[in-house]
């Protein structure tokens, strides 16, 4: 009898090179805008990376562990206002913002959290979501940070020498924070607590059989992927420097999670590419109809309907 | 084409109705024109910032990198205006709203390259508390959204209207329906209601307001409540409801004749002071480029051909102040009918003239 | 013939499970489908009742082909099911699991009504108001059976016909099926225990791997138990 | 006076409850007994007033107007159920989610398309507009006429729902379709019909809000959140929790909103009140909602046998 | 008790549902290492009983103690820490994980907080190791690396008593373990559940009376909530209110 493998998931030769391919052109992209004299591709990038990471984030609650969180934009704003709130009493300190934007994303992951988890399925989406309302509409009434109309970032991130002010810089900062989520992401699914979690996806009342607090880890893995939400609300504040109520919107937390079922569900990799596909679509309907919503509209139906296991897990040999 | 000129608007959407107008009413201009500003022939490159803050950075910044425009033009909302002006402004390119005008832009954060055609967020209020005064309302019951927006209006009224309010509310956002904020007016019995609510909220709020009985019995002051966007939603619900504008449909002169004639023409509707604003945008840039000989590469020309532009403004005089928005009239305003019987906003008279904004003392450029 | 299965083939997804499979239930037949587990029983079972579409083979009820037409129209053709695991409809009373699908009982003079299976199952009765959801295993099978009957077929299948119930009312359940048979019903049956059935059954077909490698009376059956054996590992 | 406020926001209280029982109760039954999540629910609604606006702006027959919204709601939900939702029953919660917010994006667009992006027009007759004495306030006529309606349409779902073999039926089909249709019943129709019928509740409720809101491309969004708030309250799948939930959140919402300011007043100065007043009304149901969930995970009525 | 305490034991446990009395003054032993079937007509009350003892009931009234610890309130979770285990029918498997992953959550399970996010699960030495030797024990070693969606039926039923026994629980649950199952397989499950003897405490609910009489060491007779008789396998056989009751010809 041979000795059973260590249950490595091989991914397929080609799905490396696509990987690699594309973290190479990610890469290098900033030089080549430079030489073309076309930054405008930098900041469209820097936009889509960010969102790959919210992505990214919202696929460790959705995709690992099943819950269907329609609120994620809720952290998303929480980042960029603590940015925006940093720099308004005139601290630019970047280890502050990021303090205060996890801190914070922690805290409000854990209050809804405990709250909307102790439910499931319809009403667990519905609760998410109307927390992320609670929060847009809680924003828009504070007049003393703009309101509506959204607070401007005289101060962005700077981490030391690193400031996010510079476009290069946030883009390559950006980049790396999401290579590290992807990596960071890939190690979760096989540890331990990522089979938990993905056991609760499964059957959750099974593994509170086996004797799984689940709702504890859920709320773990919900926190941790808030945080991470936080930080792509962070980056975000520091593209615009602007930080507004619409970001917590929940179109918002429904084009997220559009992003990660299109990318592919549960997979590592998916995700970001569902955000580059989606935002990418966007702007190409735009271009051509005045009626692009209608026609995102019917993308997002057919994307339901039919993309069961999404882009990334579609390809030959289902890599994770 | 000689020139490329970037307009930026909420196109898509229910919000959307707006930057339609001001779209609309700049192409008129532009199309009455030939085609041409200032003697040059004009490429408009249209995007839609839909009224995300961080896409309208994006495509800001798509409009200023790429089509390397040397003018913006249009915004609907205070929320884009704000996550994009200083991006604009700083790559030397010049903005012309035609719409919002938030405080900051008015004051402190005023910028050589920023002209507005419309006005500063709290005038209208300015205007209306005017009249409040001069009706000799003592009761005057306040409500709105909770928003910003409310509370620059309720700043704005205060500054022309010293009595205290009998009750301020500020009503959620979301909130659709007003039933109890009525039954507390009827209850409350002042002398007069002001309010604020935009778009479609205005039109919940004099529906509901019209079928409480209220409209009618106690009198109703509005800013943003009802305009020609929402006047057709409402039609004669809003009869009888007072406002101030800058600018009517019936405001008396010749180019605005001509203007709201080819605009019904053309589009088969009433155009609304969005509308109107932005005509005056493109009717300002011809006259500047005109002037510069459509060589924009000295900005200082530019900025100073912009600010002495002398074109014919459909809302009669037109002079920028030093922190580059209009000085301008504020005209009362009543919903009523129009010479051809349709409900429409028609003036009732002047509240304040040669108005200048708040902010402007606030604002470093003399 | 009431019920003429003919070389049938099913499968779930890309796994095909059954291979031509041939049964036939003349009217008052009672058929059994023996075999291990996961050999095809339910899956057959299934098949018929129009839950599987077939990829090829033909099903005849009455002269009728069904394998195509859907599951709701099967049934209402006669064909009454007590299917694995019971399905009872939990959040129901054990009164409207019944009467919601009680029909055809006007047509036939000996028909069964909801009074009429209380007197079969009189701790259906007792407990008539409370939900099926807080039944217990044997009463929740015992409701899957009186809900198959009220529906007055013409056939009648129980997949694990005494699964889960006592012993007692297991022989209670045999000799109503054997009444049920008297009254000229015809029956398909499946169970673990294989005496009750040879008691009973006119005909066995036994499956293997998605195949009827069997088929034959109970006299036929016992003449060669031995080799049967290793089909049905008794 | 503020006796008198206290009555007139009750009555106010449970006219809002009514009507968002309306929308409630076609959800509920969507989502609890058919599983199926339905975020397009307020585009039906908005439908609903759109086409009673077209209609009473066309033919000036008011009663008619509304009436015929049902059969036309009823017709479009039935459409999309065929022919769409019915592949997803099977799927999980994110797929339904997925393709009815994308009919959420293609129902906003059609009517921008239509009607156009502003609000669009809809009156209503003289006789309804007229207001009644109520404690010397006028209180409109028309908000009794949604009372009525709405009291009409939970009595007839309750016993729809409760009390009849169709009724069992759907019900049984919210935990095991197949074996319904194993039993000799169409389950497809089954659920044409329950789709269909929640569709034409929610094209009623919008009917009956389009003379008093504004109709516009989006206005299902904020009321499809608090009506699932009333869902979560009542019980999802409970059309009895439905009707209680709606009126405690109608309730609680008015009175909350119009006292809640008195109550900050009394011990807090008046401008902090002034500001905490506004934020915590419009915060009010979610916090109700969180203090259920706290207490009842599954709401107030849950379905019993789940 | 001969002065062996017993592994779990219930003292005047009550169970009362809306008309029914589903436990009625139930007083219960399960010595250390016995097996203890329970049986009796349909509706006495056997599952309600084992629900009691996981926790997804709470009693009406009485007493639950597994060793020396006081459980009737305890959450279901704590309870499987302190050494319950509980089979369930075949579709609780976590069906998209592997069979080695499965057994490998129930021994996580058991060894205290999975809050660790870095470290492959399947690679830990110190969850491999115990998970692979029960998986030999059940006789599914070979197929751990399989998704468990593709088991046989028997074979799913192997690996969820793997599941159960990885936590090397002191208290074994079985609520009819056969049910569903054929005459090969029940004879599988009997076999397995003989190599356990003495292993764990086994609480046994069954309607088929060969394996009951197999593997009993105890057996006590529920009827209309209470236990009307406790004895040996032969015991039970011969008495004539069982055989009334319960039995009929299967004995
Ligand atoms: N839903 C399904 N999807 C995929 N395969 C299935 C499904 N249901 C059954 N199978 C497979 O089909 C085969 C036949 O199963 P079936 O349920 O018909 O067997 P059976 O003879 O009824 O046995 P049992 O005693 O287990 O009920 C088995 O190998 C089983 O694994
Ligand atoms: N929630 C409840 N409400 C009312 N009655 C209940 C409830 N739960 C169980 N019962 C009743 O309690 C009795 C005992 O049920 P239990 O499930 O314990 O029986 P059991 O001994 O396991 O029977 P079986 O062998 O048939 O599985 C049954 O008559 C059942 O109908
Ligand atoms: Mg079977
Ligand atoms: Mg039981």
């Amino acid at each position: 009898m041979s000795a059973p493998s260590l249950n490595r998931p091989a991914l397929p030769a080609f799905a490396v090179w696509l990987v690699v391919l594309a973290a190479a052109a990610l890469v290098l992209l900033p030089i080549a805008a430079r030489y073309a004299e076309t930054p405008y591709y930098v900041v469209l990038v820097t936009r889509l990376l960010i969102f790959a990471v919210a992505a990214t984030a919202l696929n460790l609650v959705l995709g690992f562990g099943g819950m269907v969180s329609f609120g994620h934009s809720l952290f998303m704003g929480i980042g960029a206002y603590s940015v925006a709130l940093c720099s308004y009493f005139g601290i630019g300190n970047g280890w502050a913002h990021l303090a205060f934007a996890i801190v914070v994303s922690a805290f409000a992951a854990m209050a809804t959290g405990a709250v909307a988890l102790r439910t499931r399925g319809v009403a667990f989406i519905m609760i998410t979501l109307a927390f992320a309302q609670m929060f847009y509409f809680l924003v828009i009434s504070l007049k003393e940070f703009g309101g509506d109309d959204g607070l401007p970032i005289s101060m962005g991130s700077r981490f030391g020498f690193v400031d996010l002010k510079n476009p290069t810089t946030l883009y390559y900062t950006t980049f790396g924070v999401l290579a590290l989520l992807i990596y960071g992401s890939y190690r979760l699914y096989h540890a331990r607590f990522g089979l938990v979690l993905r056991g609760c996806m499964i059957n959750e009342d099974r593994m509170r059989a086996l004797g799984f607090p689940t709702t504890t880890y859920k709320l773990v893995a919900y926190v941790l992927s808030g945080c991470v939400a936080g930080i792509s609300g962070l980056l975000l504040a520091n593209l615009t420097m602007f930080a507004s109520p619409s970001y917590a919107s929940w179109t918002v937390s429904g084009d997220l999670m559009i992003m990660v079922v299109l990318g592919g569900t549960g997979t590592v990799m998916g995700p970001a590419f569902g955000a580059f596909a989606f935002l990418l679509i966007e702007d190409l309907l735009k271009r051509f109809t005045d009626h692009w919503i209608g026609g995102v509209g019917v993308m997002i139906v057919l994307i339901g309907l039919l993309a069961r296991r999404g882009l990334w897990g579609s390809l030959p040999g289902r890599p994770r | 084409a000689d020139l490329k000129i970037g307009f930026l608007a909420t196109l898509s959407g229910s919000i959307g109705a707006m930057g339609q107008d001001q779209y609309d009413g700049f192409m008129l201009g532009l199309e009455q024109m030939g085609g041409k500003l200032g003697g040059k022939t004009i490429e408009v490159v249209k995007e839609d910032d839909q009224f995300k803050p961080d896409v309208g950075v994006q495509v800001a910044q798509k409009l200023i990198s790429e089509d390397k425009v040397p003018i913006i033009t249009g915004v609907s909302y205070s929320n884009v205006m704000m996550a994009i002006n200083k991006k604009i402004t700083d790559a030397g390119v010049f903005l012309i709203g035609s719409a919002s005008g938030p405080s900051p832009m008015a004051g402190a954060a005023c910028s050589p390259l920023f002209f507005s055609t419309s006005w500063q967020n709290d005038q209208m209020s300015e205007a209306v508390g005017k009249y409040a005064t001069e009706k000799g309302y003592k009761k005057i019951f306040a409500m709105g959204p909770n928003f910003q927006g409310w509370k620059d209006a309720l700043a704005g009224f205060r500054r022309y209207y010293k009595e205290p309010f009998v009750k301020e509310l500020h009503t959620p956002l979301n909130q659709m329906d007003l039933s109890a904020e009525m039954a507390q007016i009827a209850l409350a019995k002042p002398d007069a209601v002001f309010a604020h609510y935009a778009g479609g909220l205005g039109v919940n709020f004099i529906k509901q307001y019209r079928q409480a009985g209220l409209l009618g019995k106690i009198p109703l002051i509005v800013v943003a409540t009802v305009d020609g966007l929402t006047l057709p939603a409402l039609n004669e619900t809003a009869l009888g409801v007072m406002t101030a504008q800058v600018w009517a449909p019936d405001t008396d002169n010749a180019a605005n004749k001509a203007f709201v004639e080819a605009f019904e023409k053309k589009y088969g509707r009433i155009p609304s002071n969005f509308a109107a604003q932005a005509y005056d945008s493109a009717k300002l840039l011809d006259v500047a480029i005109g002037q510069v000989k459509g060589d924009l590469s000295n900005k200082e020309a530019f900025a100073a051909a912009l600010k002495n532009a002398k074109f014919e403004s459909v809302r009669g005089k037109f002079a920028f102040n030093n922190n580059n928005f209009p000085i301008e009239n504020f005209n009362l305003l009543e919903v009523g009918k129009d010479a051809k019987g349709r409900v429409s906003m028609v003036t009732k008279g002047v509240l304040l003239v040669d108005q200048k904004d708040a902010y402007h003392q606030e604002c470093p450029m003399k | 013939m009431l019920l003429a299965v003919d070389r049938v083939e099913s499968s779930y997804d890309a796994t095909q499970v059954l291979f031509g499979v041939s049964i036939g239930v003349a009217a008052g037949d009672f058929v059994t489908l023996l075999g291990r587990n996961g050999m095809g029983r339910s899956t057959l079972i299934n098949t018929i009742m129009g839950f599987i579409k077939p990829r090829a083979g033909t099903i005849l009820f009455d002269g009728k082909p069904i394998q195509a037409r859907p599951c709701h129209e099967v049934a209402r053709y006669g064909i009454g099911l007590v299917p694995e695991g019971r399905r009872v409809f939990p959040t129901l009373t054990v009164y409207e699991n019944l009467i919601a699908f009680q029909r055809g009982e006007r047509n036939r003079a000996a028909a069964w009504t909801v009074d009429r299976v209380y007197k079969l199952f009189p701790r259906l009765k007792e407990r008539k108001g409370q939900l099926a959801a807080t039944l217990s295993g044997g009463e929740q099978q015992m409701l899957a059976i009186a809900r198959a009957l009220v529906t007055n077929p013409r056939l009648l299948i129980l997949d694990e016909a005494t699964e889960g119930l006592a012993p007692l009312v297991s022989e209670e359940i045999w000799s109503s099926l054997r009444e049920l048979r008297r009254e000229g019903l015809s029956i398909i049956v499946t169970d673990k225990n294989l005496k009750p059935l040879l008691d009973l059954a006119s005909r066995h077909y036994v499956l293997s791997k998605g195949r009827v490698v069997w088929e034959g009376t109970s006299e036929e059956f016992n003449g060669r138990q031995d080799e049967l054996k290793a089909y049905l590992g008794v | 006076m503020l006796g008198s406020l206290f009555i007139i926001q009750t009555l106010n209280g449970i006219q809002f409850g009514v009507m968002l029982f309306l929308l409630a109760a076609g959800l509920t039954l969507v989502f609890g007994i058919m599983n199926f999540v339905n975020m397009m629910h307020g585009a039906l609604y908005m439908t609903g007033a759109y086409v009673a606006a077209t209609l009473y702006n066309k033919t000036g027959l008011f009663v008619m107007s509304l009436l015929l919204v049902v059969p036309i709601t009823v017709a479009i939900g039935a459409v999309l159920e065929r022919f769409v939702f019915k592949h997803l029953y099977d799927r999980d919660h994110l797929d339904q989610v997925l393709c009815t917010y994308g009919f959420i994006l293609i129902f906003n667009e059609m009517a921008r398309s239509f009607w156009g992006p502003s609000p669009y027009f809809m009156g209503m007759p003289d006789a309804l507009s007229d207001t009644y004495e109520v404690l010397g306030v006028g209180y409109p006529v028309y908000r009794l006429v949604i009372v009525a309606a709405g009291l009409l349409a939970a009595i007839g779902a309750y016993v729809l729902i409760h009390q009849t073999r169709f009724g069992m039926l759907i019900r049984a089909g919210a935990s095991d379709r197949a074996m319904v249709a194993g039993l000799g019943v169409n389950i497809n129709l089954l659920n044409t019909m329950i789709f269909g019928l929640g569709a034409g509740l929610a094209g009623l409720a919008g009917a009956l809000a389009a003379p008093i809101l504004s109709v516009e491309p989006g206005m299902g969004e904020t009321v499809l959140i608090l009506t699932v708030v009333v869902i979560v309250i009542g019980g999802i799948g409970s059309v009895r929790g439905a009707f209680y939930a709606a009126l405690i959140v109608g309730l609680v919402d008015t009175i909350g909103r119009s006292m809640l300011p008195f109550v900050f007043e009394s011990f807090l100065s008046s401008s902090l009140a002034g500001a905490a007043g506004p934020a915590v009304a419009s915060m009010i149901i979610y916090l109700l909602m969180a203090l259920v969930l706290a207490f009842r995970p599954n709401g107030l009525f849950p379905v019993r046998g789940r | 008790m001969n002065g062996v305490n017993p592994a779990l034991s219930t003292r005047g446990l009550v169970k009362r549902f809306s008309g029914v009395l589903a436990s009625d003054n139930v007083d219960f032993d399960l010595l250390p290492g016995e097996v203890h079937a329970i049986i009796g007509p349909n509706g006495a009350g056997k599952t309600t009983f084992i629900k009691q003892i996981t926790g997804e009931h709470f009693p009406t009234a009485g007493r639950i103690t597994l060793g020396d610890t006081d459980i009737t309130r305890m959450r279901t979770d704590r309870r499987i820490l302190l050494g319950l285990g509980r089979s369930f029918q075949v579709t609780s498997v976590l069906r998209d994980l592997t069979v080695l992953e499965n057994v490998i959550l129930a021994v996580q399970a058991k060894s205290g907080h999975s809050f660790k996010f870095w470290h492959r699960a399947v690679e830990a030495s110190e969850l491999r190791e115990p998970a692979l030797a029960t998986l030999a024990d059940v006789g599914l070693r070979a197929k751990a690396d399989l998704p468990s969606r593709v088991l046989a039926y028997g074979e799913l039923r192997q690996l969820e008593m793997a599941m159960v026994i990885a936590s090397n629980p002191q208290v074994l649950l079985l609520d009819e373990p056969m049910a569903g199952m054929g005459t090969v397989e029940s004879r599988l499950m009997v076999e397995l559940l003989q190599s356990f003897r003495g292993r764990f405490s086994t609480i046994l609910v069954e309607h088929d009376m060969d394996a009951v009489f197999a593997l009993a060491d105890r057996i006590s007779v529920l009827v209309y909530g209470r236990i009307i008789a406790t004895g040996s396998p032969a015991e039970i056989r011969e008495n004539p209110q069982v055989r009334a009751s319960y039995l009929g010809e299967a004995a």
